[in-house]
């Protein structure tokens, strides 16, 4: 067994840098690292590239670092939500890159398994497929995308152990299996992390292998975007 | 002529028995009401999720739990929770059977545009261009025409595409129309609606078979 | 939930016809489909094109297929340990097209994603590469490789759900879950098959949208072909 | 002059605190014997499975737990099963560390071949040309002859090759050798063997350094 535990997101960020690309999980706000992005706030680090399908909400989730204007780009396949998000993105402040939400995935999976490049019919003829290859397969025509770099992956998982092992929860699932091991250090959080052997090998989602390193996340806010509910049948109102 | 109720409840018609369906957000999101309940249909959500039932009773809301619209809901006996690759998997392998989704724009040749519009915020394509790129069976909801009143089934779209030559059949709030080599067919007129203000509401060209039936409900 | 379970083999190889290709899961003899090649050596279906890591052996797994010529190619990345295949390859009643390991893995995972193509350093440089295109990528030269299309996927599960849900034991996954939804039909047997809702829907392995048919096997043998003990310690010898 | 678990014992040594590491059949498979148990280490079988412990007490074998030279396994804590497209996202994506393998011959230039000898039955490749194409440290185990006194180590292969200039070390029952752009550079010579045997038993070019100590087992 590899000792992949840190004692906190401190000590699992060190080497961080201004200047560097970021894969972050996450789908809206379901799924985020919110540990790793405090600390990122905290550590003040500047000039940020990063790969995550939402850029959060203003005071939550990556909102908080374009608040400390922490970022240059944005790579996502949806920005909505976000009015400081709006507004740094048409002073010009912030590069925004818009990305198919599979493209997406597929690009951070395809650095995971050392696939340099792949097609997909996504994006042909949109401006999408400007200046990429496109290609005709069994008369369908497909366009090249090439495999993310980034320097770090910052996923959230439900359970862990010690050996780097992750299993996630329901839908908060999302981009974050793809991003381990897709840069060149992976940190996971996780909601609670256990002694190695605790989980089936047989449930693990993510083998240790793809994280370099994992502590027990605190105080998770886990915020919901869109509470839509129905009525108890019989309720009242 | 149909309210947006109307329309998802005509495309539910289209929704067959064994078929998984992928739903936009809007308009699609109301056809899982309507869908007869004595055939199997189940719903996939990109961000990772098959067999998506309602929304949760009060109190019971999961934060892990939601759908591509970030709302909150529940599963059925026999969902599956994944990751985004092979939920993309799912849609770009075909496996999908349906996909229903909203447009801004569509042309008679089965373009469509529902992401951008030039000059103002775009917010994203997030999974539309996947979506209709890789399903053989597109069915597109949305007003015949637009707050200004232009048609927004046309000769060619305006605005930047989602995807070429994909759109298999529109449903409006005035007609049922499939994408043909020779533009729009007119299958169905909503209650109501005369050929001539479908003919009037569409822009781009419009095929009418001698008798054009009322959608049945 | 879409039903899918069929009663038994011969209801699930329904539309299984000479000349097909079919995938077949498995890895040597571990967590092959054996109720299905039984069925499809009941059926004596002829000149099929295999898929499948390796060949079994002469009286087990694809061997009861090769010993009554049912197969014309078989796709493979090893395929020792065969008297009879070794026999008809030599003989040139048999074709055989070598491909790596991971490729192999790859191109069947292609199917299942839509992913037309793809690159790999794998075989770059060897004789597996003549023909294909290749090209660099940072650097590093990389082999285009195309997605596989067949008719049929037979694979094998421990657990399954009637929706066709599908989790899998040890290193009985193997090629398994990349081959559902790889093929226009994928039939999937379980050692056992569930009323839908009886599995953790955060523990499925393949969902039940990638498999077609679903049923429970009946008679597994899972032979062993290196049985590689220990002593106990203490023990006698 | 090294036997076959004396070569398995010098290359133990490489193996570092902290890697995931790959074993070939032969050899290889006889490394994890050697590896010390101060440092932390994982195994990965390709067929599917991180974290292999040793072959079961006999009664305890499990059909469903093999290795991927077909012999019955054993995990140990931490140990993860996955399917092939994910274990060679492991290979190919450089996540394993180490990759120990046989070969039939190595070139000077680091070329490996070890699959096939034309005019024989050829078994197939299975996972060595993936591994050899990803792996960044590559140490290939063998004989420094074949059995017709042959050198293995060769300015050139002469069977079709598994992989292109990818070996990084080789460790015979002779001597332990670095790829370089300058041939075989003699790192250390096996106990009783000298500089002159080994440079007889090696066609490749060689370069032979002032001093070449003995290796430490």
């Amino acid at each position: 067994m590899i000792h992949k535990e840190v004692a906190n997101a401190k000590e699992a960020l060190q080497g961080v840098a201004s200047g560097m690309t970021f894969m972050l999980g996450g789908f809206g706000l379901c799924g985020i690292p919110e540990n790793a992005i405090s600390e990122l706030v905290r550590l003040g680090v500047k000039d940020l590239t990063c790969i995550s399908n939402n850029a959060g909400v203003d005071d939550f989730g990556l909102g908080l670092l374009l608040q400390g204007r922490q970022v240059r780009k944005m790579v996502s396949s949806y920005v909505g939500e976000n009015d400081e998000f709006e507004r740094q993105m048409l002073s010009g402040e912030l590069e925004v890159e818009l990305t198919p939400q599979g493209t997406l995935a597929e690009k951070c999976r395809a650095a995971q398994a050392g696939i340099p490049a792949f097609y997909t019919p996504a994006g042909f003829g949109t401006e999408v497929a400007e200046g990429k290859e496109t290609r005709e397969f069994n008369g369908k025509m497909y366009v090249m995308e090439q495999a993310f770099r980034a320097d770090f992956s910052f996923v959230k998982a439900w359970k862990g152990d010690t050996a780097g092992n992750l299993i996630f929860k329901g839908t908060a699932r999302n981009f974050n299996p793809v991003m381990c091991g897709a840069a060149a250090i992976t940190v996971a959080e996780v909601e609670e992390l256990l002694p190695a052997g605790s989980l089936d090998p047989n449930q693990i989602h993510i083998p240790g292998i793809f994280v370099q390193r994992i502590f027990e996340g605190t105080g998770y806010e886990k915020r919901i975007e869109q509470r839509t509910v129905r009525k108890r049948p019989g309720s009242n109102g | 002529m149909l309210d947006k109720n109307g329309i998802a409840q005509r495309i539910a018609k289209e929704v067959k028995d064994g078929y998984y369906v992928n739903l936009g957000i809007g308009i699609p999101t109301l056809v899982a009401n309507f869908v007869r309940d004595d055939i199997q249909v189940e719903f996939q959500s990109e961000n990772g999720v098959l067999g998506m039932g309602p929304f949760p009773f009060e109190g019971e809301e999961d934060a892990d739990l939601i759908n591509a619209g970030k709302q909150t809901i529940t599963t059925l006996p026999g969902a599956s929770f994944f990751d985004s690759a092979l939920s993309f998997s799912m849609i770009r392998g075909q496996h999908v059977d349906l996909t229903i989704l909203g447009a801004m724009e569509v042309a008679d040749n089965g373009d469509i545009a529902n992401w951008k519009i030039p000059g103002k915020m775009v917010k994203g394509m997030g999974g539309a261009m996947d979506l209709v790129a890789s399903a053989e069976n597109i069915i597109v909801a949305m007003m015949h025409t637009n707050k200004a009143g232009q048609s927004k089934l046309l000769k060619q779209c305006t605005l930047p595409l989602t995807g070429v030559g994909c759109v298999r059949k529109v449903v409006t709030n005035l007609a049922v129309l499939e994408v043909t080599d020779d533009g729009f067919l007119l299958l169905e007129r909503a209650p109501g609606v005369s050929v001539d203000e479908i003919r009037k509401a569409t822009l781009g060209r419009l095929v009418v078979p001698d008798t054009v039936p009322e959608m049945q409900l």
